[in-house]
């Protein structure tokens, strides 16, 4: 249990002690940053770098949110419909309010999801995955209901500000993302109740048995799950300036890859946020420079296959 | 002061009654044992106690006052405490945040962990409990289960506690830390904490017990103070008959050479380890727990393969790389750490017992089911293992019969040349113990060589003709045990000279 | 009275163009009390559609409206339309693989030569072009647009610029390959996408560059976000070849009626798909369109 | 543990004693056939029968081997691109060689796929969620490069003898189908693969230190159902008369959905093939259902996840 072990400081601190699987893990993604500013000027330029940081951000929030439901022991497929939905609502409503309430009552509607998820697992003691298909199901359903064709955002502002807008050189909704980063990571290991959820994530019964309230954390983290999702759904809508009800179908899969690459482990035990935090960066790196180099389509689909495999295996924990 | 008092408790699990109608009660500082063949509802009855299971009908007080436990939160409230018989530490946790899961100190209007106030309270606690080795920041996963069980009681004793459980503390532990476990409860009791004591070593019982109930088949047959009793009776009570002989009697005719070990290392675990096991013969091995004993029969077996020296088997050189070739050549391993790698506690008695042995009952990959499940209930009508039947997960079955699964597995083996037991009779009550070692005797006199690691001295001095002592990860002797002293062999495995061992000892 | 059914097949209704269609049969529908639409989503799999076919004919539906949307041929489901015997009327995708009774659709290719003289006009002969494409699923519908693009490049001095990846029809799609262009290509004086949704996007990517001022944009379908982007007097949106999926349907309806009252039509029907510009999208722009 | 229970009686027979989860689930559909028949006339139409039962034949074949596999305590997530490609390799090979050749190389190729699966995931000790995630994304890309345009079988016989062909009324590829069940049931309860697997899945070390070989069950487990997938694959391409590139996405999901339902356990431990047979069936009566009342294709999507919920808490486990 490599990750599980050195995930795991006894005292977590932001820079845990790494291991050979971690190192090897920034090493491979500083040789193929190395390689890809030699191999095309264009990489290395301000604008490429801005764009990746920008590529990351979705991705990187349904990410984070998906490592907090992985430490707990399950899973959230149903974030790309809440980002979808989160997004429809933003922009949809403002016709009848201001883009801050539109954007509050998306927000809402991403805890409110998670809330059920994580009530109907905590409660019932159901599968995380089949729950979480469901709802991935239904609420896909319900958002086409509500808007079945695009939504365009009325308030000039509300792009300026989140999607468009940038501090610097550096977008708004990526500093959004960078500052989430450290958020989650205090959370994940400085709280009781990230603390509780970590536990509960190996062995629930064990948890419950020294008295804690394991329901709450469980919920908890399913929430923030749903939230992060609806941040995200509202910063891509902001960031095209359109919301499609068809966004996000298999966003939850590149969520999910970002937190194994990052050293999670499925099933609990494992991934921190830092990690996480790489396998979002090798991802969107991947995906920028098989498009620098005008890699067919088809080799990208299955290049990143490929990759993702020789991510998990250079971190493989030893049998 | 404290008094608890348990009135006419029953607990079925669908249908199956596990305790009928069991009363007690205790005055503070007074300390109770609970004894029972296994199955009798002993870890039942304290899982009521501390909130992890509901009684169907009956009553608690506690100082005289009902009390309602509805989870263990609320057990926690009332100051119970609880070391429970299967370790419910969380591996990838340091052994602090262990210790202080649910209680964590804070600092930050309650939300941030304050991590070095519980560094130090752990440490404090794991030092006044007279283990200062560990270190509270390691991770859980990474002790061995003598230290892991070591963490769970101090668990119990980091938030003072008016009622302390323990459900069989001491089976895998040895004899020093179990003095230290014994101080502490004298101590505690002393300070007017109920304790409630749970274990098959009956001698422990006597040692530190006011008070006895005795259980059978979830009613309670023997009450009564510890001065008032002897052993034959809390036997006679349990077993329901007296038990004459506990060690059989072997007639010992040495074999040919089955098992050669030369020079075997591995880093971390063991060195230079040389020994050799005949047909016929049974060897011990004796050592503190942590002395590395798993390890070399792991590494015998192929499951964790040495780095380098050599095994042979009837002269032919077997350095095993995986299991699989050592049970295809004979070797059968019950392995000391039943629910890590001893059991699928998920899948039913059935599949479990079955797994060593499909050779026995499948012709091309085809399972004859009707001859497994045969096969099956023999052993477990041998080993009386309790409940009946073999559908039911492993899991509902009290940890004694747990343990019988584990034995029956590799006895359904056939043709076995090497059998090594680590810790086989871990959790076993009494009367199956007698069994057991019956049936390492009639093995051993079948011809089979029998490697026997045990941390509980008389039987290893019962049992074995000759006697191993390992002491960090060395061997440091070997011994006939014919009129063999236990000082002496305490003293070898613990390393100090005789007379101070025999203090320690008393 | 008896009522008549109808059969509205969709592959998919996950995008405003198919949603468009479906709408516009149900609403012309709606005109006549006695004839109820049947519709289906197949959500994309042609398995599906198959299925959703077969329980269609089942519930004994007079005639059937199938749209095909990014598939290539659906022969079990039109085989099991022939052999009922219903007839069957194809809207905007002509599928292969069997008889069908009508088609009436748009010719990808001729809107594509539309877009792309445009475009040669406005960059008089010479510059780069950035083509953003679709996606794999069976994409003749982006390839013809795109070939009918670029034939007219041939002979000027025009050079296409193809994104490497796929714009997946949509506009975050569009967004990043956009981008990507964008670090990798110096000078791009126009783009164009096999549909609006993608160009919504790659004119959100440019934006954020600073480029509007020297990149237009060109792409296809008509959607209102495009039509919105192009009145825009400053805006750099340029044009969009009309493919109205509105249009369609109702027309697609209507042919299937008469074919049910008995009268006898053209097998192929190919609706005209004029080209919009700042000059005439006041003509097509209409607040309260699906689409 | 209901299911574990039940997945693991006495005596295992084709039909074992059921949990009261079993009973409640099958009362369910039941009652929805019932009410079926009794509000649409459609419905227990010969037409209609025949129907259902072609459409049952796809997602069977997959989560038969969705089955196998979670019993291990794995997912195989590649299972609708082994389809895809199947299909292209069974009908586009046709051109070269006679059909029945094809569709042995189209079965190879799911066998292959499968073992390199299990191969990894035993091998490496890697977490199966994320090697087939990874190989579902490269055989998807690889099957593009292969064809990125439909193939459309040039033998009749082909699609006369599997996909169009039936006995009496009973369409050909559903007898298939109905011949599988018994056969995957017998592996699981009567075969030392079988046992060896399921254990296995439970707990991995105790079956290794029993002298198990545990790599070779775990890898004929992922083989056996990348065979069933390529199957139902080339059974598709025979029953639409074309192989699509681009079918099969998302059909892993329907396959473990059936498996869940039908009281299978993510993470090993529980699972029946009866009990897939009615998760099968629960999903296709409820879409040709949702079909025949023809409620609206947004509200289906609603129902169908509300279903799979009720489904699930039907036969939860207690805590
Ligand atoms: N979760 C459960 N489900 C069903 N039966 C159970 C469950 N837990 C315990 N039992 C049954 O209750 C009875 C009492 O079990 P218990 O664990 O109390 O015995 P015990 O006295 O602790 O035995 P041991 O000395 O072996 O620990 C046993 O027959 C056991 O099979
Ligand atoms: N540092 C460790 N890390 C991981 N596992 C360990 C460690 N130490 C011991 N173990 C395992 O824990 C189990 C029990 O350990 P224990 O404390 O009994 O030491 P041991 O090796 O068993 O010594 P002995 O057999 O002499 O008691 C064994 O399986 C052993 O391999
Ligand atoms: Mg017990
Ligand atoms: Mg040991």
């Amino acid at each position: 249990m490599t990750e599980a072990l050195t995930s795991q400081s006894a005292k977590p601190a932001f820079c845990q002690r790494f291991s050979r699987a971690d190192l090897i893990f920034a090493a491979a993604i500083f040789l193929l940053v190395i390689f890809a500013s030699v191999a095309s000027e264009a990489f290395l330029t301000q604008r490429n770098i801005v764009n990746i940081s920008r590529q990351i951000v979705t991705n990187g929030f349904l990410s984070l949110g998906m490592l907090m439901v992985i430490r707990t022991g399950g899973i959230d497929l149903s974030v790309g419909s809440v980002l979808a939905f989160a997004g429809l609502l933003a922009t949809g409503l403002q016709a009848q309010m201001h883009f801050s309430a539109a954007i509050a009552v998306a927000l809402a509607m991403g805890a409110v999801v998670g809330g059920i998820n994580g009530w109907l697992i905590a409660r019932f003691n159901l599968q995380s995955f089949i729950v979480t298909l469901a709802t991935m199901g239904s609420l896909r359903g319900l958002l086409y209901v509500y808007a079945n064709t695009p939504r365009y955002p009325v308030d000039d502002a509300f792009r300026a500000l989140l999607g468009g807008g940038s501090i610097g050189p550096v977008p708004v909704n990526f500093i959004l993302f960078a500052l989430t980063v450290p958020t989650v990571w205090f959370y994940l290991n400085h709280t009781v109740s990230g603390r509780a959820a970590f536990a509960l994530g190996v062995n629930k019964e064990a948890v419950r048995l020294a008295g804690v309230n394991v329901g709450k954390h469980l919920i908890f983290a399913y929430v923030a799950c749903g939230l992060l999702a609806a941040i995200a759904g509202v910063l891509l809508a902001s960031r095209l300036g359109i919301a499609q009800p068809s966004v996000g179908v298999g966003y939850e899969l590149d969520a999910i890859a970002a937190v194994v690459i990052g050293g999670g482990l499925l099933g609990g035990g494992g991934g921190t946020a830092i990690g996480v935090l790489g396998g979002v960066l090798a991802l969107a790196v991947v995906d920028n420079v098989l498009n620098l180099f005008n890699v067919d389509s088809y080799y990208q689909q299955l290049l990143k296959g490929l990759i993702i495999l020789v991510a998990v295996l250079a971190r493989r924990k030893r049998a | 002061m404290p008094h608890l008092a348990v009135k006419n408790i029953a607990k079925s699990f669908d249908g199956n009654p596990a305790i009928v109608d069991i009363s007690f009660a205790v005055e503070a500082g007074q300390v109770l044992a609970l004894c029972g063949e296994n199955g009798a509802g002993k870890s039942t009855l304290m899982k009521i106690l501390s909130g992890a299971l509901r009684p169907d009908s009956g009553e608690i007080s506690l100082d005289d006052k009902p009390v309602q436990i509805g989870g263990p939160a609320d057990a926690m409230a009332l100051g119970i405490r609880t070391v429970y018989q299967e370790l419910s530490l969380l591996p990838h946790l340091s052994v602090a945040e262990n210790m202080l899961l649910g209680r964590m100190p804070t600092r930050g209007f309650g939300v941030a962990v304050d991590w070095n106030t519980a560094n130090r309270i752990a440490g404090r606690v794991l030092a006044e409990f007279g283990f200062p080795g560990i270190d509270p920041r390691t991770l859980v996963g990474a002790l061995g289960v003598a230290q892991q069980q070591i963490v769970e009681i101090a668990k119990a004793l980091v938030s003072d506690p008016k009622i302390l459980i323990l459900d069989e503390p001491t089976a895998v532990l040895s004899a020093s830390e179990t003095e230290k476990l014994f101080a502490s409860v004298q101590q505690l009791a002393a300070g007017g904490v109920i304790v409630l004591y749970i274990s098959h070593r009956l001698e422990e019982i006597f040692e530190i017990a006011d008070q006895v109930v005795v259980l059978k088949d979830g009613q309670s047959v023997l009450e009564g103070r510890i001065a008032t009793l002897d052993l034959a009776r809390v036997i006679e009570a349990m077993v329901g008959r007296p038990l004459e002989t506990i060690y059989p009697q072997r007639n010992r005719q040495r074999g040919k050479v089955v098992l050669e070990v030369e020079k075997l290392n591995q880093t971390g675990a063991f060195v230079d380890i040389n020994f050799s096991v005949h047909a016929g013969e049974i060897v011990g091995m004796f050592g503190l727990v942590g002395s590395g004993r798993t390890e070399v029969a792991k590494a015998i077996f192929g499951a964790c393969p040495a780095d380098d020296g050599t095994v042979r088997l009837k002269g032919v050189v077997a350095n095993f790389r995986t299991p699989a070739l050592a049970v295809a050549s004979g070797l059968a391993m019950i392995t000391e750490d039943r629910k890590g790698d001893g059991l699928a506690l998920e899948a039913s008695v059935l599949d479990n017992m079955g797994l060593a042995s499909f050779l026995r009952v499948s012709r091309f990959g085809l399972l004859d089911g009707a001859k497994r499940r045969a096969i099956v209930d023999e052993k477990v009508r041998e080993l009386s293992i309790r409940p009946r039947g073999h559908a039911r997960p492993v899991r509902q079955l009290s940890g004694g019969n747990q343990q019988k699964v584990v034995i029956a597995k590799w006895l359904l083996v056939e043709n076995t040349e090497l059998f090594i037991f680590d810790e086989p009779t871990r959790g076993v009550d009494i009367a199956t113990k007698v069994e057991i070692y019956q049936m390492i005797a009639d093995l051993a006199a079948n011809g089979v060589a029998v490697l026997l690691i045990s941390s509980e001295m008389p039987e290893v001095l019962g049992l074995s003709d000759r006697l191993l002592i390992m002491r960090e990860g060395r061997l440091v002797a070997e011994l006939m045990t014919d009129d063999l002293r236990p000082e002496i062999v305490f003293a070898q495995a613990a390393g100090l000279t005789l007379h101070e061992s025999s203090e320690r000892l008393n | 009275q008896d009522s008549i059914k109808i059969g509205m097949v969709n592959l998919s209704l996950c995008c405003a163009y198919f949603v468009g269609m479906d709408a516009a049969v149900r609403d012309e529908a709606s005109a006549y009390s006695n004839v109820d639409i049947l519709s289906t989503d197949a959500e994309g799999d042609v398995a599906k559609l198959t299925a959703n076919v077969e329980d269609m004919l089942n519930q004994g539906v007079e005639g059937l409206i199938v749209s095909g949307a990014w598939i290539e041929a659906a022969p079990a489901a039109i085989e099991a339309i022939n052999a009922a015997g219903v007839p069957l009327v194809m809207v905007d995708r002509l599928l292969k693989g069997g008889d069908y009774t009508s088609w009436v659709g748009p010719d990808n290719r001729a809107i594509g030569e539309g877009i792309g003289d445009y475009i040669v006009n406005r960059l008089n002969g010479a510059g780069n072009v950035v083509i953003i494409r679709g996606g794999p699923a069976d994409n003749t519908i982006g390839s013809n647009r795109s070939e009918g693009v670029q034939s007219k490049f041939a002979g000027t001095n025009i050079q296409t610029l193809v994104a490497a990846g796929w714009g997946e029809w949509s506009a975050d799609g569009g967004f990043q390959q956009m981008e990507d262009m964008l670090a990798k290509e110096a000078d791009i004086d126009a783009v164009f996408c096999e549909n609006d949704s993608m160009c919504l996007g790659a004119q959100k990517a440019i934006a954020d560059a600073g480029r509007s001022g020297d990149i237009f944009i060109a792409s296809v379908d008509g959607e209102m976000g495009a039509l919105s982007e192009i009145m825009k007097a400053d805006g750099n949106y340029g044009a969009t070849g009309l493919n109205s999926s509105d249009q369609i349907g109702r027309a697609g309806f209507h042919r299937l009626m008469a074919l049910l009252a008995g009268a006898q039509s053209e097998k192929d029907t190919v609706l005209p798909s004029p080209i919009i510009t700042i000059e005439n999208v006041a003509k097509f722009y209409n607040e309260d369109s699906t689409f």
